[in-house]
């Protein structure tokens, strides 16, 4: 069985988009680990999480982006999401991720407002 | 015990049932079977969402607590649609009882960026805030099944 | 009777089985599923394709002709994937025997435009087209079998 | 159990457009029936089907189009096809479909040559 996620990182200014290609689950903890460790190094201090209309989310990986989003609000980092579905807006809404992320819908919207 | 259920199912012109190894990822299949059967009968695909993303947690709680990871356990989703309700139940071959009404805390955003409460635990709040109905304290003779329930509406 | 082979299945850690209501249009329950099942295990998307079609086609002449429309009837769709091999074994309740090679003649377009052939005749041609290896001729216990095999190439 | 199809008829001088949204299966007989019908007591002399990349296409529905070229043939009428994915191209051309209908990808194409 194949567990399929990539991240990569862009670098714009201040802010690192982590491009999310595939599905997010408790398998993509070390990816995600991974992302965080390298912009860290880097020096970042904003980050763009960016989804692609088709990704599989599910409470796994929620779990994962929840860890994601408590280092980042330790290290007063500013963080936004991308490209989610309306269903998963609605999801990360639901579980109150929104209150700790801006959601945009494009990373174009995000990077022009943070 | 009282309210405990053992439930027989049967497989008759409104029903589709579908039995997958116990490996993680493979509930990705009971989602597109679920999601297929839901859409022929009329569903809205938003509706199709949210019974795709129950159906996904139910059968990962199958397959992880329920089989405890067993491989050679399996899941077995059963799907019915008759008078615009449309049932999904998930079952496992796990013996140990459980409610979901005394097994966990209400998941806190707050708490859980705090790392005052463990970041998982959101499988059930997800179903309970997705579906129309939902029963987790179904047993079969196999083991434990949780039977949601989507209703046409329009 | 010499080409005839009785065929046991078993549910291993290797194998999704779906079982459907003998309805038209379900078959794309089947499709979904083992679209899923082969994208998991590597298949490359054109291939998903080949195998939709040759699993539409299974399960609608296990529908039209194996269970001769039948509602209360059931189409059994059995999926396997282990040593870069993924097959896909089609299971009706009809009980009367046929043979592919005998059948049918061959669909030729241009008899098909001048009425000379029927327009109908073409699940089992795309079949034969569209997998690595097909046999036609097994039975279970319950009726007719049809197992499609496709490789994993690269 | 919906069987869902949906044909609409756009003129474009003397060319027909079937707008053909949805499954191609053998519950389309009827659909294909009225719209051919439709378009020659308007007087067509060309057709296009416009189908779309996720179009489900089964045998059954093919044999529908299959009757339809034999009418088109037989009344002397161009028939091109149109939005094929690739997967759909290999069976049409499998079954023989395009030795009597012209396939393009688009359906401003297929009107530019026809
Ligand atoms: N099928 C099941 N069998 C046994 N216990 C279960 C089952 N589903 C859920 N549970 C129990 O409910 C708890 C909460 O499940 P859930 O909300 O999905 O979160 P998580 O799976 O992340 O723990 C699980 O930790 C488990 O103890
Ligand atoms: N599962 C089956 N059981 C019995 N007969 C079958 C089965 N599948 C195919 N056949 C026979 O093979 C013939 C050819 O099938 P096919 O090529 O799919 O074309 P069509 O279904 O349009 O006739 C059918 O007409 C039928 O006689």
């Amino acid at each position: 069985m194949k567990q399929e996620i990539e991240i990569r990182l862009e670098k714009h200014g201040d802010i690192t988009i982590f491009d999310i290609q595939g599905d997010v689950t408790v398998f993509s903890e070390p990816f995600f680990n991974k992302a965080y460790k390298s912009a860290n190094d880097q020096g970042l201090s904003k980050i763009i999480l960016k989804f692609y209309e088709n990704a599989y989310i599910n409470s796994g990986g929620i779990a994962v982006l929840i860890q994601l989003l408590a280092e980042t609000k330790k290290n007063n980092q500013l963080i936004s999401i991308t490209g989610l579905s309306p269903h998963f807006q609605k999801i990360f809404n639901m579980v109150g991720i929104s209150k700790f992320a801006r959601i945009y819908s494009t990373p174009e919207e995000a990077l022009a407002n943070m | 015990m009282g309210t405990e259920k053992e439930v027989i199912q049967v497989l008759d012109e409104h029903t589709i049932e579908i039995s997958l190894p116990n490996q993680l990822g493979y509930e990705r299949i009971a989602m597109a079977c679920s999601a297929t059967f839901a859409r022929i009968v009329g569903f809205s695909s938003e509706r199709v969402e949210d019974l795709k993303t129950a159906v996904s947690e139910a059968c990962i709680n199958a397959m992880e607590h329920g089989n405890k990871n067993d491989p050679d356990a399996r899941v077995v989703v059963n799907m019915h649609y008759e008078d615009r309700v449309f049932s999904v139940s998930v079952m496992d071959q796990g013996k140990g009882r459980w409610n979901s009404d005394e097994c966990c805390e209400e998941p806190d955003i707050e708490k859980k960026i705090m790392n005052l409460q463990t970041p998982r635990g959101l499988g059930i709040f997800l179903i309970k805030n997705l579906v129309d109905q939902v029963e987790f304290n179904l047993t079969t003779s196999e083991g434990n099944m949780v039977r949601m329930i989507f209703k046409m509406t329009g």
